[in-house]
C-alpha cells in the first residue's frame, strides 16, 4: 500500500516531460501495491493540475512561478514531513539534483540517483541506477522511506497523463530563508546552438553529396527537434561552420540520440561522439566502422531513409 | 573572498570496469582513478574568479590517499592558493556519507563559497553539492555554468536542458555544483607542477565517519544487457519506431 | 594579428577643396600621416628565450618561405614570422606559433642558419608555461600525462593488438629485470592503438619472425616517446616520458633498439641521452631491415607488380639524414616500379603531422586552403603511382584521409613499407 | 740595398700591375704564373667583357700582358709555382718548380697576387641542382657563352625565352661557411643580363637578389642601365629550390615585395657564384707562413689603412688573395704593392 509522491518540474508555465514520466512510474507502482500516487506542483502550475491525469491527488503549494532551489526544497521537505509518502520521485535533472540532495540530507532519507527502472517487491522497492557513464547498472533495494531520482527518458510521458482521479488539495509549506532569489530566464541565442549540449543530433558526413542536399537534412532535424552536426569533411568543404563539427578536431557531444547519416566512422570521429547514449547509423557501406559502435543501423542511401522518415512524420 | 574546491578521484571510464567476486561492487584492484571531470571544471571556475579579482583565495581539498598529492600539486600549479588533503578515519560506505565527511572538513577550513562538480560517475547515493550544503545549512545551486561575485552575494547561472539558462542571486556562503566552467579547464604543464612541488606545502585536515552502514541494500552491480553491435533495421519506418521509443519523434 | 597601423590611412574617392576637385592619388596627403612606431617587443622577447636566439639573424632573403610546406597552402615561413615580429606580433600569444610543423626544410636552406627547429619548441615552452596552449593541444597533453598515449586510450590496452598472435611475440611488460632480447622493439602509439597501425605492426612481427629475429616488446609498460610533446613545449612531460622509457630500455638488455616511428627515433637518439645520461643503439626499422637486405630478398618471392612512390618523413630524412634505407627496401620489392615524387629526399614535402601538427588540424585549417597531407597526396597521384609508401605511423591515417579528400579512392592506396615487404613473403 | 729582383706570384690583373709597376721604377721583377698563360681569372674563366666598362676581356687583358712581356725588366716564368723559401727579409731564396725541373732565385721582396676561385655550386651544401640539370649554369659558364656572342639553353642549344640570375650563391652563407659578400657578382650579373638582352632582345631576364650591391658608379652604369634600358627584371627574394618540369626549370621562392609565393618556369638559371680563396692563395700562405684572416684570405696588418703589407717583413699581397676584390681593387693594390716592395728592397 505504497503512497508515491512525485515532485513535478516546469519552465515558463509548462510541465517538463520528466514530470509525466515520473507520474507514469508512480501510477504503475501505486497500482502494483494498491497504493496512491500524488503530484506536488508549485505556484501558478496549480492551474494546470488537470494535465497530471495519472495522479490521485495533486498537491498545490504556494510558491514563486519559476523554480527556486531553496524555496522549492523547503516546500518539498515540509510536504514530505506532512504527507510521509513511502517513496518520493524527483527528476535526475538540473532542478531535481538540488532538491533531492538537500531534502534527503535534512530528513536523513536515503537517496538513489540515476534510476531508470523501479519495481515494487513486497513492501520494498528495487531500483536500477545507471552508473559509470552507463557502463554498469547498480541494483539496490530499499525498504524505508526514500528519495529516488529518475533519469529522463525512463518512461513514456503519455502514461502520466491519465488513470488517476486528480483531485486538488492546497498544502501550506515553509519557503526557506530567502537566501536565494530567482532573477530571470535567459534564452539561448537563436543563431548558433552549442551541439555539445544538444540532446538529439542529426549528423552528416561525406555521404552527403553537395551543399544544397543539406537542406533536406535540416528539415528532418527540424521535425525531430534536433540540431544538425557534421564530420570534418563537411566543414573542410565549407558546407557547415566549424562549431558544428563533431570529432577529434571538432567538438565532443553527449546527446541522447545521435543519428549518423553517411558517416563512415573514422576513429577520429568516433572519439567525438562515442558517449552518445543511442547511436543510429545510416551508411551505404555495410563494413563502415560506424556500425561497430552504433546501437541501430541501416545499410542504405541516407537520402532515401530521410525521405521515408519525412513521409512518415507528416 | 575564500573559495573551497572539493576534488574527488573517481574510476577512469577509459579502463574496462570489472565487478568484484561479491558481484556488488567494483573490483578496485583493476581500476585507475582520475580527477572527476566536473570537479576539474569547478577548480577552473574558482581560478577564473580569482583571476577576475572576485576571489582572493582558492583552497583545493581532496581525500588523502593514492594520487591525492598529484591532484593537489596540479591544482596549485593551475592557480589554487592553498591545498589540503583530508585524512578520513573509517570507511565512507556511500556517496552520501562521503559528502558529509567532506562537509565536516569544509566546515573546519571555513570559506565563503564551496565549489564542487555537479556530479560524478559513482555518486549513486546523492550528489556532493546539495548534501554538503544541507549539512552546513547553506543554500545550494547545481548545474551551474557561470558565477559572478560582488560583495557577499553572487549571481549564478544555472543551465536547463535545451540551452535555457536561469539567473539566480544568492547570499554567501553558498555551495555551487559546477557543470561547466566558463572556459575549458587549463592544462598544468609538468614543469610547472615540478616547480610547485619543491616550493609549496600541502596542509591537512581530518574527518571521522559517524553514522554506520547505509540504509539501502545493494543487490548487484552488472553491465547493462548489451545487444551485439548495431541492430540492423530494414527501412525508414522501423527507424521511426526506434526514434519514437527514444521519445524523439 | 594586427595589420600595421599606417596601412589604414584613408584615401578619399572624391575631394573638393575651395571648389577645386582634387580627387586622385595625391589627396592622400589630405589625411595627416599616422606616426608609426615599430613595436619590436615581440622580437626582443622571442630572441631572449634560450634556444630561440637565432631568430635575430634573419636578413629577410626569403629563401625559407619558398621551402615552407605551410606557405604552399597558406602564408607562412620564418621570414614572414620575422616580419610580423617586427611590426608588433607577440609570437608567444599568437596562433602563428602553432602552424609550424618543425619539418626543418627552411633550416636546410637558410643562409643565416635561423633554426626554427629550435626556435619554435623554445617559444612554445614559454607559451605553455604562460598558459597560452591551443585547446586541441591541451587535450592531447592531458591524455598523455594521464594514459601515456595521446589517444586517451587505456594504458592497459596498449598490447591488445597482439591478441591474435599471442604466442609468436614476447611481451616484456611483466618480465623480470635483466630478461634480454637481441632486438628490443619500441612499437609506438599508432602501431599499438590505431587500426591501420595494427596492420603494419602485425606485418612487422611476421617479418621479424621470418628473419628469425629474437625480439621483444614493452607492451603495456611502454609510454609514448614524447617527441611531439617536447615540440609543443611540454618539456617537463617529455622528461618524465624519457626517464620512464629509458628505465625500461635499461631493464631489458638488448643489442638493437628498433623503432618504427621517426619521431621516437629522433627523441631516443638525440634528446633522451641529455635527460637520462644513457645513449641507446636505436635504429629506425627501415635501417634495421636494410641491414638484413639479402635475407629479406631471399624471403620476398611473391611479386608486388605496382607503381609505387615514397614519402620521406621529415624526422627520418631532414632531421636524421636517412634517405637511403627506405629506398634500398623499396628497390628490392620484386615487381614494383618506383617513381620518385618531384619533392623528395631533402626537398620532401611535409605531411603536416609533425611538431604537434597531428593534433592541430582544427587550428591550422583556419590558416590554410587545404591540409598539407592533401597537397602531398595530390603530388603522389600526379606521379601515376598506385601505392604511396610511407614509413612513419603518423602518415598512414593522414594520407588515407587525404586520399578521400582528393577523391582518389581506388586510385591510390597508402601502405607502410613493412606491409608491402610482408605481402611479398609467402605464407609458410 | 739589394738589387735582387722582386718576386711576383700570380699573373692576374694584380700581379701584372705589380710587375709593370716594379719595372717602371727601374727594378727587376720575376713574375711566376701557374698557368701557361698570363691574365688570371678573366682569361682562365674566359670572361667575355670586363666589368664595369664592357671592354673585351681578352683584348683589354692582352694589352696589360703585352706591356709586361715586352718589358725587359720582367722575367716571366709560366707553368711554375713557388714551392719553398729560405732566408728572410732582404735576401730570400725561393725555389720555383716547373713540372720536373726547378730553380732557386734570390729575391729582395715578394708580392703574392694569387687571386680567387669561383665558388663551385656542386658542393653537397648547395642544392640548386647545378650538376643535375644542364640548364642550371654559373656566371663563368655564362661568360664563356657570351664570349662567343651567343647565349643558348645548354640542354637544347636553342635560344631561351626566360633567363634568371640567383644572387649570393656561395656567399653571405653561414651554412656553406662563406660569410662574406663577394662584392662583384651583382655588377657582373647585371652586365651579363645586359649582354644577354643584346643577343636575345625578346628574352625575359630576371635577377633574384637580397639587396642589389652595385657600389659607386656601378649603380647607374650597371644596375639602372640594366633595369631601365635593357628591361631586366629585379625581384627581391632569393630562390629556394629548382625542380624540373618537362623541359623547363621551375624556380620556387617568395616574391617578398608582393608577399606572394613564386613558382616561375625558366629556361636557363644562372647562379651568381661568389669568390673563395684560391688554391694558390692557400698554398702561398703555407709557403710564406702568412697568417690568414678570419674568412681564410691572407691577412694584412694595417686594416683599411695598409692593404698590402703582411706580418711577414718583405712579403706583400695584392688583389683577391686578401679578400673579395673587383678589377679596380686588384690593379690599385698591385701598384701599391709594387711601390712598397721596391721601397722595402731599397731599405734592406
Amino acid at each position: 500500500m505504497a503512497n508515491i509522491l512525485v515532485v513535478t518540474e516546469h519552465i515558463k508555465g509548462n510541465f517538463e516531460d520528466i514530470s509525466f514520466e515520473m507520474l507514469g512510474l508512480a501510477r504503475e507502482l501505486a497500482g502494483a501495491t494498491g497504493g496512491t500516487c500524488s503530484a506536488l506542483v508549485f505556484g501558478a502550475m496549480k492551474s494546470n493540475a488537470s494535465q497530471l491525469g495519472a495522479a490521485d491527488v495533486v498537491l498545490a503549494a504556494d510558491a514563486g512561478d519559476e523554480y527556486n532551489p531553496e524555496e522549492y526544497s523547503a516546500i518539498v521537505e515540509s510536504v514530505i514531513k506532512d504527507k510521509s509518502p513511502d517513496l518520493v520521485l524527483i527528476g535526475s535533472t538540473s532542478m531535481g539534483v538540488d532538491i533531492a540532495g538537500q531534502v534527503g540530507t535534512t530528513l536523513n532519507l536515503p537517496i538513489i540517483s540515476y534510476c531508470n527502472a523501479i519495481e515494487a517487491s513486497g513492501s520494498a522497492f528495487k531500483c536500477t541506477s545507471q552508473l559509470y557513464g552507463g557502463k554498469l547498472n547498480s541494483q539496490v533495494q530499499v525498504s524505508q522511506q526514500a528519495i529516488v531520482m529518475v533519469l529522463a527518458g525512463s518512461a513514456d510521458p503519455e502514461t502520466g497523463k491519465s488513470g488517476g482521479s486528480a483531485s486538488l488539495e492546497d498544502v501550506s509549506a515553509g519557503k526557506g530563508a530567502g537566501k536565494v532569489r530567482f532573477k530571470t530566464l535567459i534564452e539561448p541565442e537563436a543563431s548558433d546552438v552549442d551541439i555539445t549540449q544538444s540532446q538529439v543530433l542529426v549528423s552528416i558526413g561525406r555521404g552527403v553529396g553537395s551543399k544544397d542536399d543539406i537542406e533536406a537534412i535540416e528539415e528532418l532535424a527540424e521535425s525531430l527537434n534536433a540540431d544538425v552536426s557534421c564530420s570534418r569533411p563537411i566543414v573542410d568543404a565549407g558546407w557547415m561552420s566549424k562549431s558544428r563539427q563533431v570529432g577529434k578536431s571538432g567538438l565532443k557531444v553527449k546527446p541522447k540520440v545521435y543519428l549518423a547519416l553517411g558517416i563512415s566512422g573514422a576513429p577520429e570521429h568516433i572519439e567525438g561522439m562515442k558517449s552518445a547514449s543511442t547511436i543510429i547509423a545510416v551508411n551505404t557501406d555495410p563494413q563502415a566502422p560506424i556500425f561497430d559502435v552504433a546501437h541501430y543501423g541501416i545499410v542504405g542511401d541516407l537520402f532515401d531513409v530521410t525521405e521515408e522518415l519525412m513521409d512518415e512524420l507528416d | 573572498m575564500k573559495i573551497l574546491v572539493l576534488l574527488r578521484q573517481v574510476p577512469d571510464l577509459v579502463e574496462d570496469l570489472e565487478v568484484d567476486d561479491s558481484g556488488k561492487a567494483l573490483d578496485v584492484s583493476e581500476i585507475k582513478f582520475k580527477l572527476n571531470e566536473y570537479d576539474e571544471h569547478a577548480l577552473e571556475e574558482a581560478i577564473l574568479l580569482k583571476e577576475r579579482g572576485e576571489a582572493d583565495e582558492v583552497v583545493a581539498l581532496t581525500q588523502e590517499g593514492e594520487g591525492s598529492e598529484k591532484v593537489l600539486y596540479t591544482a596549485l600549479a593551475k592557480g589554487a592558493t592553498l591545498a589540503k588533503s583530508i585524512a578520513i578515519s573509517g570507511e565512507a560506505s556511500d556517496s552520501a556519507q562521503f559528502a558529509k565527511l567532506m562537509a565536516e572538513a569544509a566546515k573546519a577550513e571555513g570559506g565563503d563559497m564551496i565549489m564542487v562538480g555537479v556530479q560524478s560517475v559513482d555518486d549513486r547515493d546523492g550528489q556532493l553539492a546539495p548534501i554538503v550544503a544541507a549539512s552546513l545549512d547553506m543554500p545550494c545551486i547545481s548545474a551551474v555554468t557561470g558565477v559572478k561575485v560582488s560583495g557577499n552575494t553572487a549571481s549564478i547561472f544555472k543551465e536547463y536542458s535545451g540551452g535555457i539558462m536561469a539567473e539566480f542571486e544568492a547570499d554567501l556562503p553558498a555551495v555551487i555544483g559546477i557543470q561547466a566552467a566558463e572556459q575549458p579547464p587549463r592544462y598544468a604543464p609538468v614543469s610547472k607542477i615540478k616547480q610547485i612541488q619543491d616550493s609549496a606545502e600541502i596542509g591537512s585536515l581530518s574527518a571521522s565517519s559517524s553514522n554506520g552502514a547505509s540504509s539501502i541494500e545493494v543487490l548487484a552491480l552488472a553491465p547493462p544487457p548489451k545487444g551485439e553491435g548495431a541492430k540492423m533495421l530494414d527501412s525508414g519506418k522501423d527507424l521511426l519506431d526506434v526514434l519514437k521509443d527514444l521519445g524523439v519523434a | 594579428m594586427s595589420e600595421h597601423k599606417y596601412q589604414d590611412s584613408v584615401q578619399l574617392e572624391q575631394v573638393i577643396v575651395d571648389g577645386m576637385d582634387i580627387s586622385g592619388h595625391w589627396n592622400k596627403m589630405f589625411v595627416p600621416r599616422a606616426l608609426t612606431q615599430f613595436d619590436i617587443s615581440g622580437l626582443e622577447q622571442l630572441r631572449d628565450i634560450p634556444g630561440a636566439e637565432s631568430i635575430n639573424n634573419c636578413y629577410q632573403c626569403a629563401k625559407c618561405v619558398g621551402s615552407c610546406p605551410v606557405e604552399y597552402v597558406g602564408s607562412y615561413g620564418p621570414r614572414k614570422i620575422y616580419r610580423k615580429l617586427q611590426i608588433g606580433t607577440n609570437l608567444i600569444e599568437d596562433d602563428y606559433l602553432w602552424l609550424c610543423t618543425t619539418c626543418k626544410n627552411c633550416v636546410r636552406v637558410c643562409p643565416k642558419e635561423v633554426n626554427m627547429g629550435e626556435i619554435i619548441p623554445a617559444a612554445r615552452e614559454k607559451a605553455v608555461l604562460g598558459g597560452f596552449i591551443p585547446d586541441e593541444i591541451q587535450e592531447m597533453l592531458q591524455s598523455v600525462s594521464e594514459y601515456g598515449n595521446p589517444m586517451g586510450e587505456s594504458a592497459r590496452k596498449r598490447a591488445k593488438w597482439t591478441k591474435p598472435i599471442k604466442d609468436s611475440i614476447k611481451n616484456l611488460a611483466k618480465a623480470e629485470e635483466g630478461e634480454s632480447v637481441d632486438v628490443l622493439w619500441f612499437v609506438g602509439d599508432f602501431y599499438a592503438y590505431h587500426g591501420r597501425g595494427n596492420d603494419a605492426a602485425l606485418a612487422m612481427v611476421n617479418v621479424f619472425n621470418r628473419l628469425g629475429v629474437d625480439f621483444g616488446i614493452l607492451g603495456e609498460a611502454e609510454k609514448t616517446d614524447g617527441d611531439s610533446q617536447r615540440l609543443v613545449g611540454e618539456s617537463g612531460l617529455f622528461e618524465d616520458l624519457a626517464n620512464h622509457n629509458d628505465a625500461l630500455f635499461e631493464k631489458f638488455p638488448h643489442k638493437d633498439l628498433v623503432v618504427n616511428d621517426p619521431h621516437a627515433y629522433n627523441a631516443i637518439k638525440k634528446f633522451y641521452p641529455g635527460i637520462t645520461g644513457n645513449t641507446r643503439n636505436v635504429t629506425h626499422y627501415t635501417q634495421f631491415l636494410s641491414s638484413r637486405l639479402d635475407e629479406l630478398k631471399a624471403l620476398m618471392t611473391k611479386s608486388f607488380d605496382k607503381k609505387v612512390t615514397f614519402h620521406d618523413p621529415c624526422y627520418l630524412g631532414r632531421h636524421n639524414d636517412e634517405y637511403n634505407a627506405p629506398r634500398e627496401l623499396i628497390n628490392s620489392i620484386p615487381g614494383a616500379t618506383f617513381i620518385e615524387m618531384p619533392r623528395h629526399k631533402e626537398q620532401s614535402y611535409c605531411c603536416g603531422g609533425g611538431g604537434g601538427g597531428m593534433w592541430l588540424d582544427g587550428l591550422v585549417a583556419n590558416y590554410t586552403s587545404e591540409r598539407l597531407s592533401t597537397n602531398r597526396v595530390r603530388e603522389a597521384v600526379e606521379t601515376g603511382a598506385e601505392v604511396l609508401l610511407v614509413c612513419c605511423p603518423y602518415e598512414v591515417s593522414r594520407f588515407e584521409d587525404a586520399v578521400k579528400a582528393v577523391n582518389a579512392e581506388g586510385k591510390l592506396e597508402v601502405m607502410d613499407i613493412v606491409e608491402v615487404i610482408n605481402a611479398c613473403i609467402p605464407e609458410g | 740595398m739589394s738589387d735582387n729582383p722582386i718576386l711576383v706570384i700570380g699573373g692576374g690583373p694584380a700581379g701584372l700591375a705589380a710587375a709593370k709597376g716594379i719595372a717602371d721604377l727601374g727594378r727587376k721583377a720575376v713574375l711566376v704564373e701557374k698557368e701557361e698563360y698570363l691574365g688570371g681569372t678573366p682569361i682562365k674563366e674566359k670572361y667575355a667583357a670586363l666589368t664595369p666598362d664592357f671592354r673585351d676581356a681578352e683584348e683589354a687583358m692582352g694589352e696589360m700582358i703585352k706591356a709586361v712581356t715586352d718589358d725587359g725588366n720582367v722575367e716571366v716564368i709560366t707553368n711554375s709555382t713557388v714551392t719553398s723559401v729560405e732566408g728572410s727579409a732582404g735576401n730570400m731564396k725561393v725555389s720555383v718548380q716547373n713540372g720536373g725541373s726547378g730553380k732557386t732565385i734570390d729575391v729582395s721582396s715578394v708580392i703574392v697576387s694569387t687571386g680567387f676561385d669561383h665558388f663551385d655550386p656542386g658542393e653537397e651544401t648547395q642544392v640548386y641542382g647545378y650538376y643535375e640539370y644542364d640548364d642550371v649554369i654559373t656566371l663563368t659558364d655564362a661568360e664563356k657563352m657570351l664570349k662567343e656572342h651567343k647565349f643558348v639553353k645548354p640542354s637544347s642549344g636553342e635560344a631561351p625565352e626566360s633567363v634568371c640570375f640567383i644572387q649570393c650563391v656561395g656567399s653571405r652563407d653561414r651554412q656553406i661557411g662563406n660569410q662574406w659578400c663577394s662584392k662583384v657578382c651583382c655588377g657582373i650579373a647585371s652586365k651579363d643580363a645586359m649582354e644577354i638582352k643584346q643577343i636575345l632582345p625578346d628574352a625575359k631576364v630576371f635577377v633574384f637578389y637580397i639587396d642589389l650591391r652595385a657600389y659607386g658608379c656601378w649603380e647607374d652604369d650597371l644596375y639602372w642601365k640594366a633595369q631601365e634600358e635593357y628591361k631586366v627584371n629585379y625581384i627581391k627574394g632569393i630562390v629556394t629550390e629548382i625542380t624540373k618540369q618537362g623541359d623547363k626549370l621551375i624556380v620556387k621562392g617568395e616574391d617578398t615585395t608582393m608577399g606572394r609565393p613564386m613558382e616561375i618556369p625558366m629556361d636557363v638559371v644562372v647562379l651568381s657564384t661568389g669568390m673563395e680563396p684560391s688554391e694558390g692563395t692557400k698554398e702561398m700562405a703555407g709557403v710564406f707562413n702568412l697568417p690568414l684572416e678570419s674568412h681564410g684570405y691572407i691577412g694584412t696588418i694595417g686594416g683599411p689603412l695598409n692593404t698590402v703589407e703582411t706580418s711577414v717583413p718583405g712579403v706583400f699581397v695584392a688583389g683577391a688573395s686578401t679578400g673579395p676584390a673587383d678589377l679596380e681593387d686588384s690593379v690599385s693594390m698591385g701598384g701599391n704593392a709594387a711601390m712598397k716592395a721596391c721601397a722595402f728592397a731599397m731599405k734592406n
